[in-house]
């Protein structure tokens, strides 16, 4: 157990340590950065404020990180934010209630993940293009819920969701948290972690060995609708209202930048969960950092740009190789395929 | 009757848009006209693609809410070639004036100037430091907004910006920046107003304000544009203090000034301004609230 | 028939019945103004698709196009209101920044082993940031140099015009072809998207050839970013957000596979066509809610994609092997 | 170490070394002039490592090259091409998204004013491919063909890039008999021209057959050198091996032992465009050998078998009980297992480690909710790891790490740890070493012994010979004899097969 242990912070060692110089920076750059303090019955700072606002990337991270390691993308999940939002929006409007209304947008969400996994596993569509179906049509789906306009509410225990607490943390973390370990458990506790990495590192052959291809793949697309729908109870709950237009929007890349900065390939097979989450409260750090930081927006994508970059640099297996075997060249060539 | 008018939208990327849309779809169907609707999911190729279409089509005239200032001479040359009038809606473009029939807008520079003349008159002498919010980076709105308030403030130096970043015009990010801007403020007690760029970013930032512990409107005043209901709601309960209107009615002036030119060959103004009528609580909000409910926002 | 070039066929002959069933609703969609104005409205697009196309040919992807063209434009704008250089030389100096943009990500992506996702995904945020620094305005061109470049066209029969822009974009689709197949680099790019280690066991350059693929996709979209700025007579830090998603999906739509090792440059003109339709037909149509215009460009999609799955599904079943 | 001027290439001191491995420890190896040299040694020796710190496809941590009396340094493949070194790498190594003539010429491409000129590109493509007596549409994508033809392209293509020095690492592990005869003919032709040629195999008749001198690698480093006709094969073996191998193959076995009841039984079994509806019958402890020619759809026949493909005719039988096999998962629930020929693309899950690829059947069997336990994964890796003496620094490692034949046997032990009912093998001893060959021969046998039933396709009619109780012969898709008792011989095969060409031709 321990020398396990000892392995996952080897293999998450850069992640963890380019957290802390993000982290380093936002003291330097704003002094209060690690001021937290205890205030209306929750932890409040800016540090609480990264892992609370990081909630919907590392959400959708989790679900990401499973349909990357099956060599695929999910470009939909901003949208299903978006469906989901409107619908858990419009259920509590028309006056349901909220177990109810949660229901119901899970579902939603898995049915997202349904079309999607369909996509994917039957019709044998390249997962970019299967969801970039839904990422431009779900949008519209969203809007056509709301009809177009900010669908505001007024339901504490819906709004529980974004802004209440539990153990002195924000809702949100408390939920990605959760959501972040039961899946890690299923995973690595079940086989179903393994049988992943197969499908991602060579389809076929995991075919050819019994792997039911695509009922697996099927099961991480719904996985990746579900954390989606999540994420779209918690963007609709934080605000009062489901922004059908703006709710989730760009956030499928942050989501696979949480992931890849997280040290997984986009090639998929290997994965970690926890490096993904990692990788997210990595890029909300950042972006907390620059807002607190002052400096005019205009220099917001530059300084992003620079910093994500310079992490990934570091990370690449290139970098790192060079840092293991400081003067031995190493063989360019390394896999005999 | 019978006209065929293009009108090519920019998006609905916010309430108020999707209200503007709703009016002037309402407005079309009133007098009779075809309405051919196009959005263009916010990219300007869209929209030029989109005139360029009307003008395939040969529609009687067209409406377009331009998503941005420039690049629109080509285009508008081939529409008056086509001898197509075009109507400018709530926003101007830089390009000659002969291009276009006229520009039903407001001055979106003076709607940042009300919203400044406001909060300079109801500060007063006392020390203020201002938070803001601003819209999208490098959209036009944000640029004249912020500009409009600058220039309010001038020559006040108890009023002074402590800080200032993009909301992206959203309620999620208004209200992640404000938290960030309440945490670097100590806590909120050195803000002592907010100016957004519109309301929807007010919105979010209110709860923020709530959720640090603080009153919106009191503790913080809060001044916004745009108008649009909640922002009512808000101000109903004491949470915000005023807002700038943008009529989202930019059509309806339009249309006027198109039959009148087709009818009599008359001229319009080349410029349409709307009103940016600033309202406060005294403006008993819930009644405009329940005004505006029905208008698509 | 060689059978690679099914897909291409299959996407050829649902672009053909798409444009015949809108025809049929709206006569008007087969006048040389909207044939005209397909070309000249996606120039620009057509142009950045092209270099899409090498890159994901050969295994990768570029996301940072559409911020590319937006810089591009900026800084055109920015020189020609600041300076008093000539447009031509403004275009060269904005080409070779571009290239030499597209080069580094390409180094970065070898010599890093980096993913060209994640890379072009930073130099996305970069060149748009770039773009904000010159300039968060929208700056209006008015040389009249450009305002000759822009009135250049060939007047179709029945009042289309093709443009200058639409001119390039056919021109940069020709040489896209030859490249690709007519020259060493172009199959070395396809031989990189057929798996880099055997390319390199086969003698293939693979670092050179990686950056020479992100450098040419750099120099397009810079083209493109010229196009677009001839197109507009401005530059503007907002311009063409998510341009290189209808990029990929024209390549994709075109029959080039996203895994890389197999598509054609002529496939992604089609593409661009298809998409250029769905718009027109929605424009023509007219009635659709913005919600409504997102599903059903949506649904067209998936329905092209589904179309070409059903052709090449049911010319597999009379070939021999699978 | 002589350097002696007749030394075309000599590599001396050569090391290298992986993470946690020595791949090659100070080796000496010299080429002569219009001399085929074969290098030989067990799975894993380093022979692969070696010839690809030759080309520069792996930089080497020690020694020297020279080329012609020069120091050389190639830094990559492109290096050692131009230098006049022709390689064959150990796996097809082609590109199969290009033309068969793109395959050929790639980067070498015949132009004119600047641009490559197809046409003639393909016409010479034809002509080179008309040596090797192969006639197809060299315009066609790559992975239309076989591995067969696809070995051949890889030697006629490292054939024409050789100008000094030709390297061919198992070029025959996927041709027949007529193949190897016409490659062999070709390697003499080079040799007559001076070049030097580099020969890994693991046949050793083949090695008698064309090499002067014989290396052997063992565990990374160099036992030595020697002349073939000194070196007999009991002494060859013994030098591989380090130790004296037992009755290498004469376990002439009685056949018709132990042949139970029938229990799998298809009838009319087929698929229109892949095989032609055949019937056959398994019985318990029995092993039926397949034979073929290259692309006669031997391996066609086993993926309808093990439910990859759909049968469209015909019906499947266990013990009486119909079945149908439609999918792999189908086929592995009623007991059935599969080794597939092409361990790269069907075989290997590459960056997964040894333990996982072979507890990852098993495992997909029972079910993703009912995790073999990590101590049941270890102990079931490592008791295939010493049964089939799978030559590794630990399980954990990925297996795409391993020599070939290592890599074989990593599948082959993924489908014993199912206890299949029904394994079919398709070409298990391909890239196997002598030693792991005789291994595997005498597990084949033990299995069948337990009641196993097993489908062996393999192009080694010797082999074949040795543990089948029948072998069926195909052509064109076609089952055209099966051939009993006595009649199992090389010979008898080779005749089947001859004999259906004959009333094909006069058809
Ligand atoms: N990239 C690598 N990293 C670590 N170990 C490696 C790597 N490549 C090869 N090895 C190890 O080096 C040793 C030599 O492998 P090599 O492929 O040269 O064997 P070989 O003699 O060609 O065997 P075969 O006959 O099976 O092809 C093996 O033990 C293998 O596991
Ligand atoms: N010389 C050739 N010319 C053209 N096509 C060929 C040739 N050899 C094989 N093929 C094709 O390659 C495919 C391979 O078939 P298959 O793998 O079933 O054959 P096989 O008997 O298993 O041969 P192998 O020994 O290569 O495994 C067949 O479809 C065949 O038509
Ligand atoms: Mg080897
Ligand atoms: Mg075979």
């Amino acid at each position: 157990m321990r020398s396990s242990l000892n392995a996952l912070a080897y293999r998450l060692a850069p992640q963890l340590i380019a957290l802390v110089v993000i982290l380093l920076l936002n003291f330097i750059t704003s002094p209060q950065f690690f001021n937290v303090v205890v205030q209306n019955g929750r932890l409040y700072g800016s540090l609480i404020d990264v892992l609370n606002r990081g909630a919907p990337v590392a959400l959708l991270a989790i679900g990401m990180t499973l349909v990357i390691a099956t060599k695929g993308i999910d470009l939909s999940v901003g949208a299903v934010i978006a469906i989901c939002g409107a619908v858990a929006a419009s259920s509590i409007v028309a006056g349901g209630s909220v177990s109810y209304t949660i229901f119901l947008t899970l579902a939603i969400g898995l049915a997202c993940g349904v079309w999607n996994g369909f996509l994917v596993a039957v019709l044998n569509i390249q997962p970019i293009i299967a969801t970039l179906v839904l990422m431009v049509a779900g949008r519209g789906i969203a809007q056509l819920i709301t009809e177009g306009a900010i669908l505001t509410f007024n339901n504490d225990g819906l709004t529980f969701f974004g802004s209440g607490s539990m153990a002195l943390l924000p809702m949100p973390v408390v939920i990605w948290l959760l959501v972040g370990l039961l899946v890690i458990l299923l995973v690595r506790r079940t086989a179903l972690g393994m049988l992943i990495e197969a499908v991602g590192i060579n389809r076929r052959a995991s075919t050819l060995s019994g792997i039911q291809t695509p009922v697996l793949l099927m099961a991480v697309y719904m996985l990746s609708g579900l954390c989606a729908s999540i994420a779209g109870i918690i963007v609709a709950a934080d605000i009062k209202g489901a922004d059908a237009n703006n709710a989730g929007l760009w956030l499928e890349l942050d989501a696979i930048l949480a992931v890849v900065v997280g040290g997984n390939s986009l090639l998929g097979g290997r994965f970690s969960i926890l490096g993904s989450l990692i990788g997210a409260m990595i890029i909300q750090a950042v972006n907390t950092g620059i807002l607190s930081s002052g400096f005019p927006p205009e220099f917001n994508l530059i300084i992003k740009a620079v910093i994500i970059i310079v992490i990934l640099v570091i990370q690449s297996p290139a970098v790192q190789s060079l840092a293991v075997f400081a003067s031995r060249r190493q063989g360019v060539m390394e896999q005999p395929k | 009757g019978g006209l065929t008018v293009g009108f090519s939208q920019i998006g609905s990327e916010s309430g108020w848009r999707a209200a503007e849309t709703t009016v002037t779809k309402e407005q079309a169907k009133k007098r009779g006209i075809d309405l051919k609707f196009a959005d263009a999911q916010q990219k300007q190729e869209n929209q030029i693609k989109a005139l360029r279409s009307f003008i395939a089509q040969g529609v009687d005239a067209i409406l377009i809410a331009p998503v941005v200032e420039t690049g629109w001479d080509d285009v508008l040359k081939e529409a008056k070639e086509a001898k197509i009038p075009v109507i400018l809606l709530d926003r101007t473009i830089k390009a000659p004036d002969d291009l276009y029939l006229t520009a039903v807008t407001s001055d979106l520079v003076h709607e940042g100037k009300v919203a400044g003349d406001f909060l300079v008159k109801t500060v007063g002498d006392k020390k203020c430091n201002v938070v803001e919010l601003q819209g999208t980076t490098g959209s036009s709105p944000a640029i004249a907004r912020k500009k409009g308030f600058e220039e309010a403030l001038a020559g006040h130096d108890n009023l002074k910006i402590v800080r200032s970043q993009t909301g992206d015009f959203t309620r999620t990010k208004g209200k992640e920046v404000m938290e960030s801007f309440l945490k670097a403020e100590n806590g909120g007690k050195d803000i002592c107003a907010l100016y957004a760029h519109n309301d929807d970013m007010a919105v979010g930032a209110i709860q923020a304000i709530k959720e640090a512990g603080l009153k919106p409107g009191k503790d913080i005043l809060v001044v916004s544009i745009d108008a649009v209901p909640d922002i009512f709601k808000a101000m109903s309960e004491g949470e915000s203090n005023a807002t700038v209107e943008l009529t989202p009615n930019m059509s309806g002036p339009a249309f006027d000034a198109l039959d009148a030119y087709l009818k009599d060959k008359k001229a319009p103004p080349k410029w349409i301004q709307t009103e940016s009528k600033l309202y406060t609580p005294a403006d008993d909000p819930m009644k405009v609230y329940e005004e505006k409910k029905g208008q698509g926002y | 028939m060689n059978s690679k070039y099914l897909p291409l066929l299959a996407t050829i002959v649902i672009f053909v019945l798409a444009y015949a069933g809108c025809t049929l609703q709206y006569p008007n969609i087969l006048s040389t103004r909207v044939i005209g104005n397909l070309l000249t409205d996606n120039a620009f697009l057509g142009i950045a698709a092209v270099g899409m196309t090498f890159v994901i040919i050969s295994g990768g992807i570029d996301l940072s196009i559409g911020s590319v063209i937006a810089f591009t434009g900026v800084f055109l704008a920015v020189i020609l209101q600041k300076t008093s250089i000539h447009p031509l030389l403004a275009f060269a100096l904005v080409l070779v920044i571009t290239t030499a943009f597209g080069a580094i990500m390409g180094a970065i992506i070898h010599y890093l082993e980096m993913p060209a996702f994640i890379v072009t995904l930073a130099g996305m945020f970069l060149a748009r940031g770039m773009a904000f620094v010159l300039s968060i305005d929208s700056i209006p061109i008015d040389h009249e140099y450009y305002a000759t470049l822009t009135s250049l066209y060939y007047r179709l029969p029945g009042g289309g015009r093709l443009t200058l822009i639409g001119g390039i974009m056919l021109l940069v689709f020709a040489a896209g072809v030859f490249i690709a197949h007519r020259t060493r680099f172009g199959t070395n790019v396809y031989a990189l998207g057929g798996g880099p280690q055997t390319a390199r066991l086969m003698g293939v350059p693979v670092g050179r050839t990686t950056i020479q693929i992100y450098a040419l996709s750099g120099f397009l979209a810079g083209l493109s970013g010229i196009v677009f700025s001839l197109y507009t007579s401005a530059g503007y830090s907002l311009a063409a957000v998510g341009v290189e998603l209808d990029a990929i999906a024209a390549v994709v739509i075109g029959g080039t596979l996203l895994t890389g090792g197999a598509g054609f440059v002529a496939g992604t003109l089609i593409g661009i066509l298809i998409q250029g339709l769905i718009q027109t037909y929605i424009t023509f149509d007219g009635t659709l809610s913005s919600w409504w215009t997102k599903i059903l460009i949506g649904l067209l999609l998936f329905a092209f994609i589904l179309m070409q799955k059903a052709i090449l599904f049911l010319s597999s079943l009379n070939k021999r092997y699978a | 170490m002589v350097h002696n001027f007749e030394n075309i290439l000599a590599a001396s001191g050569i090391s290298k070394f992986f993470p946690g491995a020595v791949a090659l420890d100070k080796v000496d190896f010299t080429l002569r002039r219009g001399e085929v040299h074969a290098l030989l040694g067990e799975n894993g020796a380093g022979k692969s490592t070696l010839i690809k710190c030759i080309t520069g496809a792996y930089h080497r941590d020690g020694g020297s090259l020279t080329l012609d009396g020069q120091e050389i340094n190639p830094a990559n493949t492109l290096a050692a091409q131009k230098l006049g070194i022709g390689t064959v790498y150990q796996e097809v190594n082609l590109l199969s998204n290009l033309s068969v003539a793109e395959n050929l010429f790639l980067g070498r491409q015949p132009r004119r004013f600047g641009m490559t000129d197809i046409r003639a590109m393909n016409r010479k493509a034809r002509d080179l491919l008309a040596g090797y007596g192969i006639d197809i549409d060299v315009t066609a994508e790559l992975s239309r063909f076989s591995v067969a033809v696809q070995q051949v392209v890889a030697i006629a293509r490292a054939v024409d890039l050789s100008g000094k020095v030709l390297i061919l690492d198992e070029p025959t592990a996927s041709l027949d008999s007529h193949e190897v005869e016409l490659l062999f003919r070709i390697i003499e032709d080079l040799k007559k021209r001076g070049l030097g040629i580099v020969f890994i195999t693991h046949f050793l008749e083949q090695v008698y057959a064309i090499s002067d001198r014989i290396t052997v690698l063992r565990n990374g480093k160099l036992v030595g050198t020697r002349d073939a006709a000194d070196l007999p094969r009991q002494g060859l073996i013994a030098m591989m091996l380090g130790r004296e191998l037992a009755h290498v193959e004469e376990a002439a076995r009685e056949r018709s032992v132990a042949a139970g009841d029938v229990r799998y039984r298809f009838a009319g079994y087929g698929k229109r465009g892949k095989v032609k509806p055949f019937d056959l019958e398994v019985r318990a402890g029995e092993v039926v050998g397949v034979a073929g020619l290259l692309g006669s759809g031997r391996t066609e026949t086993a993926e309808l078998l093990f439910g990859i493909e759909h049968a469209d005719s015909g019906s499947a039988t266990i013990d009486g009980k119909a079945v149908t096999l439609s999918s792999p998962r189908a086929a592995i629930e009623k007991g059935f297992g599969f080794c597939p020929e092409d361990r790269k693309t069907d075989g290997i899950i590459g960056d997964l480690s040894i333990r996982e690829n072979i507890a990852l059947a098993l495992q997909a069997r029972r079910g993703w909710t009912r995790p073999l336990s990590r101590a049941e994964q270890n102990a079931l890796a490592d008791r295939y790891i010493k049964a089939l003496d799978i030559r590794t620094t630990d399980r954990e490692k990925p297996i795409r790490l391993l020599s070939g034949g290592n890599q074989q046997k990593a599948i082959l032990a993924r489908w014993l740890a199912t206890n299949p009912k029904f394994l079919i093998l398709d070409e298990p001893t391909r890239g196997i070493d002598v030693g792991a060959h005789a291994e595997i021969i005498r597990l084949i046998e033990k299995l069948c012994a337990d009641g196993m039933s097993l489908i062996v396709i393999s192009s080694e009619l010797e082999e074949l010979v040795a543990y089948s109780s029948r072998v069926i012969v195909l052509r064109d898709r076609q089952h055209i004899a099966e051939l009993t008792g006595e009649r199992i011989t090389a010979a008898g095969i080779v005749e089947a097969i001859a004999a259906a060409e004959h009333k094909m031709e006069e058809a």
